[in-house]
C-alpha cells in the first residue's frame, strides 16, 4: 500500500491534469488554442499511475494525445498552456503546439502526430540504455489504435529482440477517433498482443490509479533488472471526443454515463477520504489551490507574446548555411 | 446549376460512381460509422453499406496495398487516407507498389485505383500534419495526380479518376471543403490534362493550383487594382500535365508566376519554371517568378503559419517583382 | 495418400524448378541474366506442395524469389527464361526480370522486390473474393526475414479482422540473406506469431512435398470454407547463396550438408520407387525429358529478339496523355 | 596520398570517426557478420564488436525510428538502409519524424544521425532497385542530403556527417562503390555546402553529382573534342546547397547543363534550372538544358534501362544543343 503522501500526490496530479484540461477546453473555444487539440479527460490515472513508477531520468516517450503525460511528468503548467497558446514562452517556443509538446529536461520526448510513430523511437531511447550500460529505462505511451500500424510491430520486435527495457503502455480507450477496437484490432485484447513477440502483456483497469501504479511499479522493477520489455494494456475511457472537433455521437450515451461511474478521481478521493488521509474539505482546498494554478497558467499564456518574426527561420538545425530559409 | 460544397460534391461524384458500377468502394480510417473526417464520404455508409464503405484499422500501409491486390483481382477501390501526411506512411505501397506494378508486369493487368487524400495547411496543424507533398508523386512514374480547386472540377476529375484504369492520387485540401461553387447538374466527366483558365489575362500568368487558385484570384484583384491584368491558369491535373496551355498562356502573356502552397525547393513549381524557360526563352520579358511555402517544418503558432505558407500577398509581390 | 499420378505431377515439378534453376544458373553465369537473380533450390517441396492444393482460378502472390512459385503456377518455362534474358518475349516483355515474374491469366500476380511488400496486397486479393462472394481463396508466399516488416504485421491484421480467405505461407530457410532468423525475429518459431492475430498458426517440414501438400490441403479446406486466414510456417533450406552474387559464407558446411540429405526430389524419388510407381529407370528418362525442356527454354530466350526500343515508354499507363514520356 | 576505392573510403570514415567517439554507432541489415551487401560496413564488425556495429531485422522504418531514439538519448546512430529504394519504406520516421523533431520541439534537442544509403541503377535491378530520388528529400525541410561522386569526397563528407549535429542523409552510389581515387593520408573533414569543381571551363558548366560526375566528366571531353570547354560542378550537398558556386559558374560561362540520375520531372535539376534563370535571366545566352532519366519505372532489360538512364552522350546531345 503506498505512504498517504504519494496518494495525495498522485491525487494533485490527477486533479491538475482534469483541471488543466477544462482549462485547454474553454480556451479553444474562445479561439485561443487552434489545430488539433485532443484532451486527456477521463484518463488521468493512466498517464499519473505509471509515470510516478519511474524515476526521474527515465525517458518517457508519447503521441499526440500527450498532455497529461507532460504534467505528469511535472512539466511546468505554464510553458505547456503558453504553448497551447501559440507563444514564445511555449516549451517547444510555440512550434509545436497540442500534439508536441516536449520537455527534454525531464526527458519526456513528446509527443508525435503519427500514430504508432513513436513505438520504433522508444526501442531505439532504450537501446540507448542498454548502450550505455546505465540504469535507465522507458515508458511508450500510445492508443489502441497504434497497435495495429506496421511500426509498432518493428518497435516491438526490436524491443524484444534486443532485450530492451522499454515499458510500452497501451492506453485502450476503445476507440481510434470513432472507430471501435473491434473494428480495428484481430485481437481486442491488446496486451495479448505481445505473444507474437514472446513479450509479456499485462492488462490493468487504468480507471484506477493505485493499480496502475502498483502493476507498474512491479514491471519497472523486472525491466530495470534485465528482464526485457513488456507491454501493459490499460483499459480507459476518454470522456470527450477524440479531439476538440469531434461530438463523440459514435458512442452510446450509456457507455459514456458506464464510464463516467468510473472517473478515477472521485475513486481516489473516497479512498483517501475512506483512509483517512483526506477530509472533502482538505481535498476542496487542494482543488482551489489546483484552480489557481490553472488560472495562473492561462494567466501566463495570454500575456506571453508571440514569437518573433524571425524566430520562423531558427530551430531547424543546429548549424546554419548560407542556402537555409532566411528572412 | 446548383451550388455545393466542394465535399459535397465529392460525396456526388463517390456516389453516383457507386451506383453505376458495382465494383468500385471505398476504404479508410473513419469513412463510415463516423463519416469522415472532413465529412466528404459522409451518407455513403448509410446508402451503401459496409461491404462497400469500409472503415478500417489505421494503418495507411496496409490500406494501399489491400487496394491493390482488390484492384488487381479486377475491383475498382476508392481508398481515402485521412490526410496527405499518411501517404508518407505508405509511401512504399503506392510508389513501389501501385504506381510500377503495370510496368513491371509488362502491362499484364491494370490498376483502377484512386486514392483520396486532403493536404495541405493553414489550420495549425502544425508539423506533421500540414504537408503539400504533390511534388513527390509527380516526380514518381505511374500514378496519376489530381488537385482540384473548386466543386465543380473536384466532382469531374473524381468521376474521371474512379473510371481511369490507372492509380490515381486525388489530392484534396482541407481548407476548401466547405467552399462553395456551382457544379452542373448532368453528368460531368473533366478530362485529364486539361488546364483552366479560372481568370482570363493579358499581362501575366498565374499557374497555381489547389487553394492557391483562390490565392491567386484573390491577387489578381489586387492587381488590377495596380493596372496588371493577370491570367490565372489552374492545370487541375499535375500529371498528365497541360504543357501547351501553360505555353500557350506564357507565350502570350511573356511573364509567369507560379504559385504553390509545397515547399519550395525542387518543387512542382520548380519544374513548371525550368520546363517554361526551356521552351520559352526567348519570349519571355522576365524570370518565372516562384511563390511556395518556407522551407521549414510548419509552425503551429498561428502568425509563423502564416509567415511559413504563402498567400496572395506573397503572389502580388512576387508579379510586381516581375511586371517592372 | 495421394494418387500415383498426382505424387508424379509434384516430383515432375519440383525437378522442372531444380533443372531450370540450374540453367538460370549457368546462364547468369554466361553473362546472359543480370540484375539480383534469386534461386529456389532446396525450397521446391514448399512452391510445389502449397500451390498443387489450390485450385486454377485461386490467387497467388510472391516474393522476389519466385522463380518456383511461377513454374510450380504452370507458368511457360520459354516465357521465363526470355524473361529473365530481358526478352521481348519474357512474360513481363523483359522489364520485370528474375524479381518480378508475374503471369496474370494463370493469377499469378507475381513478385515484389520490397520485402514484405506483397503481404497487404495477398490481403486486397482476399478482400476481392470475400466482396464477390466467389469461392476463390488466396496464397501468399514470403520469408521468415519478410515477418519483421511493418506491413506484414498490418497485412495478418487486416485479414484476420475482415476473415480473409488468405494462407499465409512463411519459407522460414532460417536466413534473410546474411542474417540468421534468431536475429531478426524476436519469436524464431515463426509459426506463432500468428497468435498475436488470433489466427491459426502451422509448421510443416518444408522438405517434404508430401507432408506440404497434406497441410495444405487441409488449411485450404478450412480457408475455402469460411474460417478466415491462417499462417503456415514450412521450414526449408536454399542450397545456393542468398542471391548469385552471394557465397554464402556465413553458413557452416556441416548445416549446409545436414540439410543436403533432406533434397525434396531423391526423398520423393525414393517414395515413388519404395512405393512401385517409378523406377530409378524411368525417373531418369524423366529428368532428360525435363532437360530437354529446360534447354528449349534457355534456346527460346537465347533467341527472341531484345525488346523493341520503343517498349521503354510503353505500358505504364492504360491511358496516355501528351505530357507522357514518349520517344 | 594512397588511392583507394569508394567502398574502402566510407569504411576508413566510419572507423576514425568510431575510435574518435564512442557514441557513434551503426545499424542496419547484414552490415555485420556478412559485411555489407556492397562491402562498405566490411570488418567493423571484428574491430567494433556486435554492440557498436549492429545487425538488425528487415524493418526500415524501425531503423531509422530506433536511430532517433538513440539520439535523442545521446548517440550518434549511423543507420545503414540498405538501399535507397528501402528509405521509401522509411519515409515517415525519416521526413515525419528525424527531419522535423528539432524544429517542432523548439530546439530542445539535436539528433545527429547519419543515414547511409546507396542508390541508383545501372545494374538491371529493375523498378523496385534503381531509384534516385534525393529530390524528395531536398524538397523537405530539417535532413541535409549528402551525395558524394568520388572516394575523397566520400570519406571527407561522411566524416563530417557523423560530426554534424543534424540529421543527414547520406546518398552513395552502387556503381560507386568499386571506383577508385586518390584519398588524402591526413584527417579531411569536407565542409557541407561546398561545390567542387571537378574540371574547370570556360565554355558551359555542366552541374552533376554522384554518378553523374563522372558521365559528365566524360562528356567534357567529348565536348573538348568538338571545341567547348565544359566546366563540371559537383555540388557535393544537395542541402545545403551552393548557390553561389553555381551562379559564379554559370555567369562565367553563361550556359549550363543540370544532369542528374533521377526521373526528370520535379526533380533537383528543375529546382537548379529554376533557380538559375531567376538570378541570372539576363546573363544566359541558353535557356538551361536538363539531363535526367526517362519518367518510367526502370526496365529491367538490359537495352530498356540503358536507355532509360541518362549517360554521357545524353549530356554532349544537351550540351550541344544549347552551345550552338
Ligand atoms: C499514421 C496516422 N494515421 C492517421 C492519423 C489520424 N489519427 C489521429 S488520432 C487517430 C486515432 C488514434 O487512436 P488511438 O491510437 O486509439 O489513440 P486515442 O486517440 O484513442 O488516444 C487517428 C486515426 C494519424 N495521426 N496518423
Ligand atoms: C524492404 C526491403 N528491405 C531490404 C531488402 C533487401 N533484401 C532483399 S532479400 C532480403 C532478405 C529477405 O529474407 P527472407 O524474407 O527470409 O527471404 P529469403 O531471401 O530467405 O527467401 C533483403 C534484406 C528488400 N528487398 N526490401
Ligand atoms: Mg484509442
Ligand atoms: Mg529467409
Amino acid at each position: 500500500m503506498l505512504q498517504s503522501r504519494e496518494m495525495l500526490r498522485l491525487y494533485r496530479q490527477m486533479l491538475l491534469i482534469r483541471r488543466m484540461e477544462e482549462r485547454v477546453a474553454e480556451s479553444y473555444g474562445e479561439g485561443k488554442i487552434g489545430g488539433f487539440t485532443h484532451l486527456y479527460i477521463g484518463q488521468e490515472a493512466v498517464a499519473v499511475g505509471a509515470i510516478s513508477a519511474l524515476n526521474f531520468d527515465d525517458y518517457v516517450i508519447d503521441t499526440y494525445r500527450d498532455h497529461g503525460h507532460f504534467l505528469a511528468r511535472g512539466g511546468d503548467p505554464k510553458k505547456f498552456m503558453a504553448e497551447l497558446f501559440g507563444k514564445q514562452t511555449g516549451i517547444c517556443k510555440g512550434k509545436g503546439g497540442s500534439m508536441h509538446m516536449a520537455d527534454v529536461e525531464r526527458y519526456f520526448f513528446g509527443g508525435t502526430g503519427i500514430v504508432g510513430g513513436s513505438i520504433p523511437i522508444a526501442a531505439g531511447l532504450g537501446l540507448a540504455c542498454n548502450y550505455r550500460e546505465d540504469d535507465r529505462i522507458v515508458m511508450s505511451f500510445f492508443g489502441d489504435g497504434a497497435t495495429n500500424q506496421g511500426v509498432w510491430h518493428e518497435g516491438l520486435n526490436f524491443a524484444k529482440l534486443w532485450n530492451l527495457p522499454v515499458i510500452f503502455i497501451c492506453e485502450n480507450n476503445f476507440y481510434g477517433i470513432g472507430t471501435g477496437v473491434q473494428f480495428s484490432s484481430s485481437l481486442t485484447e491488446v496486451h495479448k498482443k505481445a505473444s507474437g513477440y514472446g513479450m509479456p502483456g499485462y492488462r490493468v483497469n487504468g480507471m484506477d490509479v493505485l493499480e496502475v501504479r502498483r502493476v507498474c511499479e512491479e514491471v519497472v522493477k523486472l525491466v530495470r533488472g534485465g528482464a526485457g520489455p513488456a507491454l501493459i494494456e490499460a483499459r480507459c475511457y476518454r470522456y470527450q471526443g477524440h479531439s476538440m472537433t469531434d461530438p463523440g455521437r459514435y458512442r452510446a450515451r450509456a457507455e459514456e454515463e458506464l464510464w463516467r461511474k468510473r472517473d478515477p478521481i472521485p475513486r481516489l478521493a473516497k479512498d483517501l477520504i475512506d483512509g483517512g488521509f483526506a477530509t472533502e474539505e482538505s481535498l476542496l482546498e487542494l482543488d482551489r489551490e489546483i484552480e489557481a494554478l490553472a488560472e495562473e497558467a492561462v494567466q501566463y499564456a495570454d500575456e506571453s507574446p508571440d514569437p518573433a518574426p524571425e524566430a520562423l527561420y531558427e530551430d531547424m538545425f543546429a548549424v546554419r548555411y548560407p542556402s537555409d530559409p532566411h528572412a | 446549376m446548383p451550388e455545393m460544397r466542394y465535399y459535397e460534391a465529392l460525396i456526388e461524384a463517390m456516389a453516383e460512381e457507386m451506383r453505376r458500377d458495382e465494383s468500385v468502394f471505398l476504404m479508410g480510417e473513419d469513412i463510415g460509422l463516423f463519416g469522415g473526417t472532413f465529412r466528404a464520404t459522409e451518407g455513403l455508409m448509410a446508402e451503401f453499406g459496409s461491404r462497400r464503405v469500409r472503415d478500417t484499422p489505421i494503418a495507411e500501409a496496409g490500406i494501399v496495398g489491400l487496394a491493390v491486390g482488390a484492384a488487381m483481382a479486377g475491383l475498382r477501390p476508392v481508398p481515402e487516407l485521412m490526410t496527405m501526411n499518411f501517404a508518407i506512411v505508405a509511401m512504399d505501397q503506392i510508389i513501389n507498389h501501385a504506381a510500377k506494378m503495370r510496368y513491371m508486369f509488362g502491362g499484364q493487368l491494370n490498376l483502377p485505383i484512386t486514392i483520396r487524400a486532403p493536404g495541405g495547411g493553414g489550420t495549425q496543424k502544425g508539423a506533421q500534419h500540414s504537408h503539400s507533398i504533390e511534388s513527390w508523386f509527380v516526380n514518381s512514374p505511374g500514378i496519376r495526380v489530381v488537385i482540384p480547386s473548386t466543386p465543380a472540377d473536384a466532382k469531374g476529375l473524381l468521376k474521371t479518376s474512379i473510371r481511369s484504369e490507372d492509380v490515381v492520387l486525388f489530392v484534396e485540401h482541407e481548407m476548401l471543403y466547405s467552399s462553395k461553387g456551382q457544379v452542373p447538374d448532368e453528368e460531368v466527366l473533366i478530362p485529364f490534362g486539361r488546364a483552366d483558365i479560372k481568370r482570363p489575362g493579358t499581362d501575366l500568368t498565374i499557374v497555381a493550383w489547389s487553394k492557391m487558385v483562390h490565392e491567386a484570384l484573390h491577387a489578381a484583384e489586387a492587381l488590377a487594382a495596380e493596372g496588371i491584368d493577370a491570367e490565372v491558369l489552374d492545370p487541375r491535373t499535375l500529371d498528365p500535365f497541360d504543357w501547351d496551355g501553360v505555353f500557350e498562356s506564357v507565350a502570350r502573356t511573356r511573364r509567369c508566376v507560379v504559385a504553390e502552397e509545397g515547399w519550395r525547393s525542387v518543387s512542382v513549381g520548380a519544374e513548371i519554371a525550368a520546363r517554361i524557360q526551356e521552351t520559352l526563352f526567348h519570349e519571355l520579358d522576365a524570370p518565372v517568378a516562384r511563390v511556395a511555402a518556407v522551407e521549414v517544418p510548419t509552425p503551429y503558432a498561428r502568425k509563423l503559419e502564416q509567415k511559413a505558407l504563402p498567400n496572395a500577398d506573397d503572389i502580388v509581390r512576387a508579379a510586381l517583382k516581375i511586371a517592372v
